[in-house]
């Protein structure tokens, strides 16, 4: 693969790009042509506005089209890795019995008032997701299902009633951060409570960036498709890492 | 036309299961009274504002005058006699002040007796008149403007979300979305709000993924709506959530600023916000009544089971819970014209004939319950960041309805798995409706299911789950049911969830004229 | 199942009056020849390649010997007798020899007489022999391969279109389609092609909005398909396009290189490319001989006229054509099943019912021509840069072609207003048919439109107005009919267009052993 | 109007917008990643790809929302104004019988290998387009419609023989940057054979950019959506110049 690439239309190095946006101004030719000037600033050069439409008066929606400057450096995409390996459930067991000498327990919880629980029930519930059974599944696992809008304060009470070694949140609203402030609550009030002996901390959801971990102040963020074999896996890598560097 | 030839005499037992089923619990939603029905009381009865002076933020005034009334002599006789009778005994001039008063800790509640108890009794029952009264000017004008702006020119009428969280931002989006055609606008509410234990106050603006449900964010909307139905030559309705701790007392609100629709669900806040059973069938009986009262249309929530159980394999769930639903209904009062119904579009789109499949289902709810206006709600579970595919799927979805004469669509959004809709996605999704209606819309009279096709076969397969369904529940008891995760596979034991310490058992000498008048009510 | 109750003596008198406006036509077509008749007819003897020497740039070898030929002895005779007697008096081994000698100016062909005509006959009847049986090596090929890997799983075949100019990319963006389901792939053209008197050398890779036809861009693609059509298990087809000044020359590439179909109207060069009437149409009935002997599925281009002209204004012009392409197909020997008809989905979409017209209109030409694998074309005129909306009406495009039982599905792009289709809008477009046809792929067991309801109406209104212009096209001639802009609102004189002067009357003693070995064809 | 504004997505300056691309790389985190550079590079940020998908074996198609930076200064859009009254036929007759006392005479064609008749004969054919009648309806024009294809020496020859005021050129097909290098080839032609007493020079379609006048050499260029009645006010205003400044 090469290193340097652009995006592709229908010819190699086209940089063909496609994007759609509303912009509070009234449609006409300066509507266009302010929609042109954003195109331009994010680096579609040409940019051909195809397609404008007025919504109400003081708006107006554009599709541009065109070919964007900028070059993708393929060594430098930060991304996740998974830096542990994919266990099957019965080596998940084996790990865990081998590291902890019992059950590895797991308190799941949707926080804030976030009520969707379909993401964090996927990865708990046995039923499971994409075919993988979920964590209850696992024998050498306790899994304690919180349900959904749980506080920081209950989740926090609970982890600690529980002795949890690792808490699961799920975060699936977005909109004005929910997401991050909630999470960034969470991971404070386990710090406060319980400095260092904090379990690890795990949030999941659709919209999470992985890298923004620690920013967030926890130890591992999963995003969307995430399988409960890729949790468990990594719960055993967690806890074989924090055995080995008290 | 019925298309699908089903069998009266099934059709018929399914509705006497239904009947049989929910006998139960009407009786014990009739024994029991609520915090929350208490506080709608007051408010009917003209208690408006909050204590703003309190450490916790504002507690709204009925809040304070019923945990009082029920600190100082218990909720089970109602509250309307207690708070009545401190009224006249401090000789205050309005609810308010008595509130106020109280917040102060200067009244003392007791439940009057003999003479004092009639004449509580009937300062209470004309403040509550009065605030019906109120209500009732609402539907005549609703009526009235109906007559002169008209009804949408054709079904379905097509609703649409506004749900930026700020209530001045959705005035926006509501304005365009009604200029670009939108019949109703229902306004989202911000996540947090159906697990609180009362009514935020004033306008707001820091909702999440939804908008604090407020009687002055009620006022706002419906006056920006009214403004617009004036220049866009239709009566836009206006939609918000009678649903969660406080359903009763919304449903009160939506009667006072005229609202139009409400999304009230028999068990919603059971299976998806783990509310108190009892606490929401209790809830459920009085807030619709008043939308019985108000004219409101109820919006049901069968759409929700089938993002967390599978579309096909709980079909008859809906079937079932669609019956349930409709009987609560009558049962409070509410005619199968003011019956939205609601059913979805929730297949997942890579099952071979999914969209046929669709056509038995919504054919289905639209013949068992022809004079509902029946709630049509798009794809969401299905829909992913391809956006794209989302926009084609929203405009089968809407052939969907169309084909099977729903009466309400609600507009799917192609951006359903990402954001909240963003104004341009309202303004698509229009458009696509419009192509759907405009370019098919007489296609109905071509389509026949064929006699013994995949759609007709699978129409009377889930009758007949429904029917079997109902049956067990008649055996187990439905609180039993809801507890083994029938419905959207949420189980939920009748004892467990949220606003349980709301419930009270009511006393032999109960009295709640709001209660009694909508009881009475035609 | 017929569903529009057409009157079978209507039926049967459109296809007379058809017969009827294209006798002169047919008449006129076996009355002369033209310079590519000629070109191709060298190219089944097995003339190859071109002068890479000459300044103009490549001048393929056929031109140069049949522009010397004309030069030298008309062409009215045909070219076969002067080049095969030519090459017999310069004892030259192969044509390509011969071909070279006539560039250096060592030839002077002369007609041959005697013993010398009937050697140069039967050598190039001989040679030209050869050419056919390559070309029917390759209808055989093809039908091994089918019977091995396999046709389509369903109707309609999925027709989608590579066009970026260059081979090389056109490979990448086929493969891919062939995986994410594509049956059909059809090669544009580069915009200038149709216009060229000849036909290109080599692999090409700088087309505008299409690559060139080269028979090695031919053998190119088709080796290309024929590797992923054994990945992907199923016979993978290739289409090119017959037509403009050398359509026989690409006619017998096709046959040599065995693509599967081509695009092959009567009267699209003449409409639309400006091509004179006359030499269209002769170099339409060889060409079409050439495809009925390769086992080549045609595609007309009744499409086009719907982008000019108004597609419920002009819908029976439409009807007109289909039954005038048919009509001079079978006369050219091709049967029913490789007659792939062509119609478009074409109709402004802001008109009340569209789609319903769209269904009666494809509806009229699927039960009009039974048999033939017809060719359902998607919106392009009123595609828009709302790319979303597109993606929506290519949806609608495919259910009806879905409903109304299309045979081949050219898959509509989302950028069709904006560019030449992207490899993720090929994709998308994948996506979107595929969604359509699994999830709705029974309806048409439902779709019964009413007896007396629009669709019905409306096709009996389109049949019976193309009865009318079919009788005064009878009465008018079809090349004054032409002439009037009847077809696409172009106006073209018999006289007018492009390559006039290729057009050659016959002298009696014309011979051309390829027009005669394929006018015995069974 | 304010004078800086950014993209609405449901909140005033929220910035949000939506693009879609393919990126020549096998789907995976990688993939995704290389998406989530480019959405940063354009000026995306927080950017969240919210739907990838393999397209064979080497490609990945992104679809992605975010927030772009950028803010649109409407002060700097730059659009070419309509700097002429529009008239109606009656009065575009009158000013070119009072400026030319003859008939203006006027040349249209599709140049280069470009079919697409539709666009210029909407603006010449009296049917003509969105309800305005075409450049032949006008009485002080002579309009003649060379069809498509035209060769560009044809056109100058043509133009030539019918001593043209102005020719007007459409370019459809913009593949590989078509209608700009027929344009181009065009202008050239008519300033090599005629110099300064070249006809007036219009160039129309729908992917052309009206700022590009200049640069294409041409006198004015028209974009999507034109209408007869514009042509035809601008040919007056464009007459009149010539006349006032020679
Ligand atoms: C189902 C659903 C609901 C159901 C929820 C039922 C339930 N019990 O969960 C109901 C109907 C109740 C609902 C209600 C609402 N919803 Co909702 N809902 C959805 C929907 C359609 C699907 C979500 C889903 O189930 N996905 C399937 C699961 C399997 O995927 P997932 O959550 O991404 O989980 C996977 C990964 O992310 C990861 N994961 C997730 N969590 C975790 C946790 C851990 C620890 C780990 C390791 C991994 C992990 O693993 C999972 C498997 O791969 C989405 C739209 C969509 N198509 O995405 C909207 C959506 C999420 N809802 C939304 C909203 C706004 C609401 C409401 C607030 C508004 C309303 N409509 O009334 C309400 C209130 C909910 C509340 N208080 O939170 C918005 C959120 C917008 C935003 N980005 O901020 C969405 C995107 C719809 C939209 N466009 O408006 N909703
Ligand atoms: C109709 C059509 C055809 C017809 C043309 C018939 C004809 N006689 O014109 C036919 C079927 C023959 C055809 C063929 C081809 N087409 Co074509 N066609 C279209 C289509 C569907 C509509 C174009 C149209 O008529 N628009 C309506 C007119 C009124 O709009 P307009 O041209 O923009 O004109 C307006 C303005 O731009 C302006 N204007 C235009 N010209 C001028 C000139 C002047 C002087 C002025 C002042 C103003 C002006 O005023 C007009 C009125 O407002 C478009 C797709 C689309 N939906 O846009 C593809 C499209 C233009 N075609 C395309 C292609 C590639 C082809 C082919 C090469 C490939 C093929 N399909 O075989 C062939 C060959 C054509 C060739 N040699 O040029 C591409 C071009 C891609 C690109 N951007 O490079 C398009 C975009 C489709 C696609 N996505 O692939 N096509
Ligand atoms: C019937 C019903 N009630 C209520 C709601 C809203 O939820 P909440 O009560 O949490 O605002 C929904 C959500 O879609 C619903 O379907
Ligand atoms: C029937 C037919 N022939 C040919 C063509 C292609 O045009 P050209 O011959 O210019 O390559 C088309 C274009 O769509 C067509 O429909």
């Amino acid at each position: 693969m090469k290193r340097h690439v652009r995006p592709y239309g229908d010819t190699t190095g086209d940089g063909m790009v496609q994007t759609s946006f509303t912009l509070p101004v009234p449609a006409g030719p300066k509507a266009d042509g302010a929609a042109l000037q954003l195109a331009t600033k994010m680096g579609i050069d040409p940019a051909m506005v195809v397609h404008s439409r007025p919504i109400g008066d003081g708006f107006t929606f554009f599709v541009v089209y065109g070919s964007v400057r900028h070059i993708v450096d393929l060594d430098d995409v930060r991304v996740v890795e998974r830096d542990y390996p994919l266990l099957p459930p019965a080596e998940v067991n084996t790990a865990l019995r081998r590291l902890l000498r019992r059950k590895l327990v797991v308190v799941g919880a949707c926080i804030g008032t976030d009520a969707h629980t379909v993401g964090i029930d996927a990865i708990l519930n046995i039923k499971g997701f994409a075919g993988e059974k979920g964590l209850e599944y696992y024998r050498e696992l306790k899994v304690v299902n919180l349900g959904a809008q749980v506080s920081v304060p209950e989740l926090v009470r609970r982890a600690r009633a529980e002795k949890a070694d690792a808490v699961l949140v799920s975060q699936v609203v977005t909109q004005r951060d929910a997401h991050l402030l909630n999470t960034r609550e969470m991971s404070a009030a386990f710090r406060e409570a319980m400095g260092e002996r904090r379990p690890l901390l795990i949030a999941g959801g659709p919209r999470f960036d992985p890298l923004m971990a620690a920013d967030l102040g926890v130890d591992r963020v999963f995003g969307r498709s995430t399988t409960p074999g890729d949790v468990a896996s990594y719960l055993v890598h967690a806890v074989r890492t924090r055995k080995e560097n008290p | 036309m019925a298309l699908l030839d089903l069998d009266p005499q099934v059709v018929a037992k399914a509705r006497e299961l239904a009947a049989k089923a929910a006998e139960p619990v009407v009786a014990l939603a009739k024994a029991h009274t609520t915090v929350s029905v208490e506080r709608a009381t007051l408010r009917l009865a003209g208690i408006t504002g909050a204590d703003t002076t309190h450490r916790a933020g504002d507690v709204p005034w009925v809040n304070r005058v019923v945990d009082t009334v029920r600190e100082h002599c218990g909720l089970e006789h109602g509250v309307a006699l207690p708070v009545f009778h401190a009224l006249r005994e401090h000789d205050l001039p309005t609810l308010t002040d008595l509130a106020e008063a109280t917040a102060a800790g200067q009244v003392r509640y007791t439940l009057p007796t003999g003479r004092d108890r009639d004449r509580a009794r009937k300062a209470a029952t004309a403040a509550i008149t009065r605030g019906l009264r109120t209500v009732d000017r609402n539907r005549a004008h609703r009526d009235k403007l109906v007559t002169k702006l008209g009804d949408p020119p054709r079904r379905p009428w097509l609703y649409l979300i506004v749900a930026t969280g700020d209530i001045d931002e959705d005035v926006v989006q509501a304005r365009n979305a009604a200029r670009a055609g939108a019949d109703v606008i229902a306004v989202i509410r911000s996540t947090g709000q159906s697990l609180l234990d009362y009514v935020p106050e004033g306008a707001t603006h820091h909702g999440f993924a939804g908008t604090y449900a407020t009687q002055e964010n009620f006022r706002i909307m419906r006056a920006a709506l009214d403004e617009v139905s004036k220049e866009v030559g239709r009566y836009i309705r206006l939609t918000n959530y009678a649903s969660g701790l406080c359903m009763p007392e919304i449903a009160v609100l939506a009667g006072l600023q005229r609202l139009d629709m409400m999304l009230n669900d028999s068990m919603y806040g059971i299976l998806f916000r783990d509310i108190n059973p009892v606490r929401t069938f209790v809830d459920q009986r009085f807030s619709r009544q008043v939308h019985a009262r108000a004219g409101i249309v109820i919006n049901t929530g069968e759409d929700n089971y089938l993002t967390t159980a599978d579309a096909v394999d709980a079909a008859h769930t809906v079937t079932v819970s669609q019956l349930l639903n409709a009987h609560f209904a009558h049962e409070a009062g509410l005619p199968d014209h003011l019956l939205g119904l609601g059913h979805a579009f929730e297949i997942n789109p890579e099952i071979p004939e999914s969209f046929r499949l669709e056509l038995a289902h919504a054919l289905l709810a639209r013949e068992l319950f022809p004079d509902a206006p029946l709630k049509w709600m798009p794809p969401t579970k299905h829909m992913t960041g391809d956006v794209f595919h989302g926009y084609l799927l929203d405009g089968f979805f809407t052939l969907a309805g169309l084909l099977t004469g729903q009466s309400i669509l609600l507009v799917g959004m192609m951006t359903e798995a990402v954001v909240t809709p963003f104004l341009s996605d309202r303004d698509l999704a229009l458009r696509n409706v419009r192509y759907v209606l405009n370019a098919a819309g007489g296609l109905r009279e071509d389509f026949r299911p064929a006699p013994d096709g995949l759609i007709v076969r699978r129409a009377h397969q889930v009758l007949g789950e429904a029917v079997d369904l109902l049956g067990r529940i008649v055996d187990d008891g439905l609180l039993d049911a809801i507890a083994d995760g029938t419905f959207g596979l949420m189980k939920r034991p009748a004892t467990g969830g949220r606003g349980a310490d709301g419930v009270i058992a009511k006393a032999d000498d109960y009295l709640n004229p709001a209660a009694d008048l909508l009881e009475a009510q035609p």
